[in-house]
């Protein structure tokens, strides 16, 4: 366990790689570590030298810059496009309506209290979050009733605490069964936004056990989990 | 109003007494190290709780266990000099002293630290005064709050001599003015001497000895609890009438006695105080010798001591207690019940209120 | 530079040590002086805010003052707005979160001042209110100091339990130190080393400031 | 219940509080009695580790330690492996951010030695070094106490900059309090309860018996 | 060794003064409260440093500005007791003690305390103890150090006159067991007069007055500044032989003189104190008083003091001062250069070292 690769896990990958590793384990025999985050800060860290060997981003252009700046080896590999989707609490003033109408309503109607996003400026799920609204024409006048998660996961607990109306997450974690639980989901349509591509990439001194790992995300079995959360990839992307 | 004071405990040291100081009295409280006097003190301010007793001032009852009744130590208007100071140490000594005042002014402040011979001190802090100066900044501070009691814990150990005789005239100057209870703690018995209408004796939490003061200073057995040999005889007398040559005659119950002219009137009452050591003895009447105070008196008893012989005298109804060297009695081959003439070579007379 | 930000920090600094230093002295004194049955356990309990990690107190905080939580429904109650994503919530939640160095350093100053001398303050007639203002405070004041000074410090640094209560609402949420977090989390290295710097700078001056004022204030008190 | 992490913690608290005691009672008592020009200054600067963010404070440490910078490469060249992402790298950083814990109570706590009492010591023929042991340190001991206790209490809940320095890595570098965030993170709110009311019975227990063995302590110095 | 002292300052007080203490010799510090008494004895022990001066005990020098010499207190074998006694307060007595040894023993920290009479005391911490135990406590631990220079501020002003006797007897012992210097702060002239070979009179930073203590005591200006005006008279004698009757005969430059025997062998060297007060003068001869110790003298000078005449007389090669009440003198009729029958009513015999 102590010698297990590291892999740093953008947060929304949060319930779809426990399920992988687990699985991994199961099949293999091998075991990888998990260190879950905001991939911005994984980013930075890998920069500083940190001893991940493979780093699953939410939004592939920090793969990119590490691999234009010589950081890591090779640009890697898209493993799954986001989506993301309006979360309300059941019972909340408003209906988890995809095309973001009973938002609009609330908004109009000057009903609605807070709602809940991850950062824009700089979580990838936050910015999409932004996109959409920009994009439904309301980004002006949600503003004043924005809270801002740190990232994703925190937004989702904004949205789901009883203390927003509701908020903007990712697909990924909307599936899960303990987040599914507290409210309804609905997607939001894919062309209102950027898509959120994600990438991995092996880290420069990857071992067998990271290699085999990374190949074992691209399988099958682990892109049915994949697909699960929500993760759905391009067919040949 | 008076102060009585009634104790009970058995820790942190058994303690078992009760007194009553009369309002305008000086009380002394004296004993070895550690009897328990400092504890007495407290007990009156309310620093201290003991297991049972009484303490009150005229009718404000201040502790009476009995009736559970306990005033807090703020709520007792006493007049504390701590034996350690405990001066306010962020205060100046004038702040020290308002902060006992009723009505803070730093003019009442500062005539009050001027009383305790410390003007043009008022803005040193605790910290910036010598031993003694400290101790009088405390002396100012029990002083400031006018108090019911006051209580004095060895006040003037760290204060020089010609300090210490000006403050005794100031808490003598005091006493008859406010005319509160008093009690002091002192190891310096001329001082308790000096002071002290009454005495008690400490030891162990108890009152060995407790009387007027003289009567306390010539008792062997109270003295020597403190460690003295030394008797005090005092002899109470009137101012009878200024004599040319520089005397004055004094009529007592000794019969009459010539001391050094006094500035007192005719009438007036006064007292003597005359170590046993300053006691001269002859068979034969005395005359031409440089002292005046010669009297007539008769052996009541001899004692032999510490290498001297105590003769007791009376003389009237008074009594004298005398020290002699050994040599001395033996010349004069003194015997009891035979008439002497004692010489007072330094008798100390000081005037009676009233 | 983030201004707001910056105003709102030093607001919530400023009424983090306003409402905790009576309560920094009163408890501090009280721990200092009496004594009762399992006093041990309440100092170590005074304590407890610090051993959580702020996000997760901030999230305990977040469920305890949020909706259908009956503390939070209360203040929504009375107040009418929710104590979540509010400043008020911040202050109650920073107020929380300071106790432990708010109280200890005070507790250490009350009890440091001789027996005798609070004795003296009592034998001079002084009321136990009068003694704590004229004679304990002045002498306790660098430990209480030192408690202000941790706590308006902590403040201004404070970011998980801002960031899981506050919701970095500009203006009223967003505190400097999550705006800080946020140029560094958008790789804006620049903007985020100004406004640490001016930070930086305003606290030490603040800092420098206050030991300065309390030694006078010290003497004031005297 | 993610022991890994609790034992970690543990170990970062323990180390940080071994590593701070000697610096929080060197320069504790060098601030109490030494005058010196800017001291004021000094005392300032002691505590702005508090006044940036943990997770800026963090940031900054990573750019300091980390590859490419001066110390950071020193520290790879001479060890051999780097500081950051590491334990020792965790202690490091909790070392600096606690220090101004450390350091302003102990501070207080031999500025309350009456001063004749530290000349008496001299006057007895101790050196320094024996009067700082037999007389000092007893008589300061409960600054230095709370010192520890606020320092170990506030290592057990440091999260920013274990994040930013040490990357979350299990066993290594994820503490208790990213491992309770992440829980937290996670929706399992019955996990993040479990481990915070461990975490919480484990505190209370050592402050309550630091605090009861540091009273022995004290005794046993006299 | 001799301890050397030299200071000068001007700050907090002004300060200009040296004197010079030999191995075994004890000198008092005296002077009103504030004049510099306890500022010296910090500036020796190396706690205050002046702006110029020496401190040398032998060859060891502690202070030297000239030379740019400073050794730190700890470094300094200095055994000082505080006024206000600064116990560590987190010690029992017997940690207090020891922590001052060389070569720490319970037992032996045990005997020490036992010295001052604290036997029992071992255990209890300084606020445990009152406020005269303390002091012995911080006594005692000054002696625990085995000083090269023993500096004590007012050492005794706690303690009752019982326990005081007996600590200046271990005092004296002590000086003459381990022959260090010793400074002696005190404001009791009693005890200068009974401990001190020595006397220096400090004011405001200042010697004014310094020789042999029965010098001192008989300094009527010397006395001035300390607020006194009882001069004491210091007689050097020899014992010459025991006589029948309890009697001593003493011979010295006054001549021969009776005492109340004295344990001591013929040829010891002695020293009699008298108070002024305590000098009766007669111009006839005087037999038959209880005092046998009369001398034939001749009066040098008379002076007009307060309410009193001050009389200087010569004995051989001694002069006696004496203090007769206006009275007594106009009784007598006294004039320069007659001769009198002085009457030594209370004197003190002692026997000198050597
Ligand atoms: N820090 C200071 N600032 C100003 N004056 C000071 C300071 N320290 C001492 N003094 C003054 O120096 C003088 C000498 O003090 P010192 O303690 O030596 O007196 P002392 O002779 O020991 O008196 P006492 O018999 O009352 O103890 C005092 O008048 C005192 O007020
Ligand atoms: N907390 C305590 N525990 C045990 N004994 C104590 C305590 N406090 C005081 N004592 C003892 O009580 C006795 C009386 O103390 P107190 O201070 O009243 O004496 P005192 O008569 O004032 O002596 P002194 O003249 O030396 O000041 C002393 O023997 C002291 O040791
Ligand atoms: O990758 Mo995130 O969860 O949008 O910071
Ligand atoms: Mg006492
Ligand atoms: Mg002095």
């Amino acid at each position: 366990q102590e010698d297990a690769p590291v892999v740093a896990a953008a947060s929304d990958l949060q319930f779809a790689i426990e399920e992988i590793a687990a699985r991994f384990t199961e099949e293999t025999g091998m075991s990888v570590r998990l260190s879950l985050g905001s991939t911005g800060n994984f980013a930075r860290q890998i920069r500083a030298g940190a001893p991940f060997q493979i780093f699953m981003a939410a939004d592939e252009q920090f793969i990119l810059d590490l691999h234009r700046d010589g950081i890591v080896p090779t640009e890697g590999t898209l493993y799954g496009i986001g989506r993301i989707g309006v979360m309300v609490p059941h019972d909340g003033p408003l209906a988890a309506d995809g095309r973001l109408d009973s938002l609009a309503a609330a908004l109009e109607a000057g009903t609605l209290g807070r709602f809940a996003i991850a950062n824009p400026e700089h979580a990838p799920y936050g910015l999409r979050a932004k996109e959409a609204l920009q994009h439904r024409g309301l980004w002006e006048g949600v503003q004043p009733h924005l809270v801002l998660g740190e990232n994703v996961s925190q937004a989702a607990q904004f949205a789901l605490s009883g203390n927003a109306d509701g908020g903007i997450i990712a697909h990924s974690l909307a599936l899960a069964p303990q987040i599914a639980a507290q409210g309804e989901f609905a997607l939001i349509p894919e062309e209102w936004h950027q898509p959120l591509r994600q990438r991995m990439v092996l880290l420069e001194g990857a071992g067998e056990v990271a290699e085999a790992f990374y190949a074992y995300i691209l399988t099958p079995a682990a892109r049915e989990i994949m697909d699960r959360y929500g993760f759905s990839l391009p067919a040949g992307g | 109003m008076a102060l009585d004071v009634d104790l009970r405990a058995q820790a942190p040291i058994p303690l078992d007494l009760g007194f009553r100081v009369a309002p305008g009295e000086i009380m002394a409280l004296v004993g070895p190290s550690g009897s328990g006097k400092t504890t007495i003190l407290r007990a009156i301010a309310g620093l201290w709780r003991p297991e049972a007793g009484r303490v009150a001032v005229g009718a404000e009852v201040w502790l009476d266990s009995a009736r559970r009744r306990w005033l807090p130590p703020h709520r007792r208007r006493t007049g504390l000099v701590f034996q350690n100071y405990a001066l306010f140490p962020h205060m100046t000594a004038l702040g020290n002293v308002m902060a006992a005042m009723d009505d803070p002014t730093p003019d009442g402040a500062a005539r009050i630290l001027g009383l305790v011979n410390l003007g043009g001190m008022d803005a040193r802090r605790p910290a910036e005064l010598s031993g003694g100066q400290q101790q009088r900044v405390a002396l100012a501070r029990a002083l400031a709050r006018r108090p019911l009691a006051l209580l004095l814990d060895e006040p003037f150990s760290a204060v020089d001599r010609a300090t210490r005789v000006r403050l005794h005239e100031e808490v003598l100057a005091l006493r008859a003015h406010l005319s509160m209870p008093v009690l002091l703690v002192t190891h310096d018995l001329s001082e308790a001497e000096r002071l002290a209408d009454r005495i008690a004796v400490i030891e162990q939490g108890r009152i060995v000895a407790e009387g007027a003061a003289h009567a306390i200073l010539s008792d062997a057995a109270a003295l020597r609890v403190l460690g003295l040999e030394d008797a005090i005889s005092i002899l109470p007398a009137l101012v009878a009438a200024h004599l040319p040559g520089g005397l004055t005659r004094l009529e007592g119950p000794t019969g009459p006695l010539l001391v050094p002219a006094l500035a007192l009137p005719a009438g007036a009452r006064v007292q003597l105080r005359v170590r046993s050591a300053d006691v001269l003895l002859s068979r034969s009447p005395v005359t031409g010798l440089s002292s005046p105070t010669v009297l007539a008196a008769r052996i009541e008893a001899l004692t032999p001591g510490q290498g001297a012989l105590l003769v007791r005298l009376r003389a009237g109804a008074s009594v004298i207690s005398c020290r002699l060297p050994l040599s001395g009695a033996q010349v004069l081959g003194l015997s009891p019940g035979e008439a002497v003439h004692a010489v007072l070579t330094d008798p100390v007379v000081t005037e009676l209120p009233g | 530079m983030d201004w707001t930000a910056l105003g709102l920090s030093l607001r919530l600094a400023g009424w983090t040590v306003a409402l905790l230093l009576p309560v920094s002295v009163l408890v501090g004194r009280l721990l200092a002086y009496r004594r009762f049955a399992g006093k041990g356990v309440v100092e170590a309990l005074v304590m407890l805010p610090l051993v959580l990690p702020p996000t997760v107190f901030g999230f305990y905080l977040l469920l305890a003052f949020g909706r259908g939580a009956p503390f939070g429904d209360l203040w929504q109650g009375l107040v009418g707005r929710p104590l979540v994503f509010s400043f008020e919530g911040l202050v109650l939640a920073s107020v929380i979160f300071n106790l432990p160095f708010a109280i200890q350093p005070a507790q250490r100053g009350f009890q440091a001042i001789p027996p005798e001398v609070r004795e003296a303050a009592a034998c001079c007639g002084m009321s136990p209110l009068r003694a704590l203002w004229h004679i304990e405070l002045p002498l306790a004041w660098p430990g209480v100091m030192t408690a202000m000074v941790l706590t308006f410090a902590h403040t201004l640094g404070e970011f998980g339990i801002v960031l899981m209560v506050g919701g970095s609402i500009p203006g009223e949420t967003k505190t400097i130190a999550i705006s800080i977090y946020d140029r560094v989390q958008a790789f804006d290295n620049r903007g985020a080393g100004i406004m640490s710097a001016v930070l930086v700078a305003i606290s030490l001056a603040a800092i420098t400031l206050t030991y300065a004022l309390s030694a006078r204030v010290g003497r004031r008190l005297g």
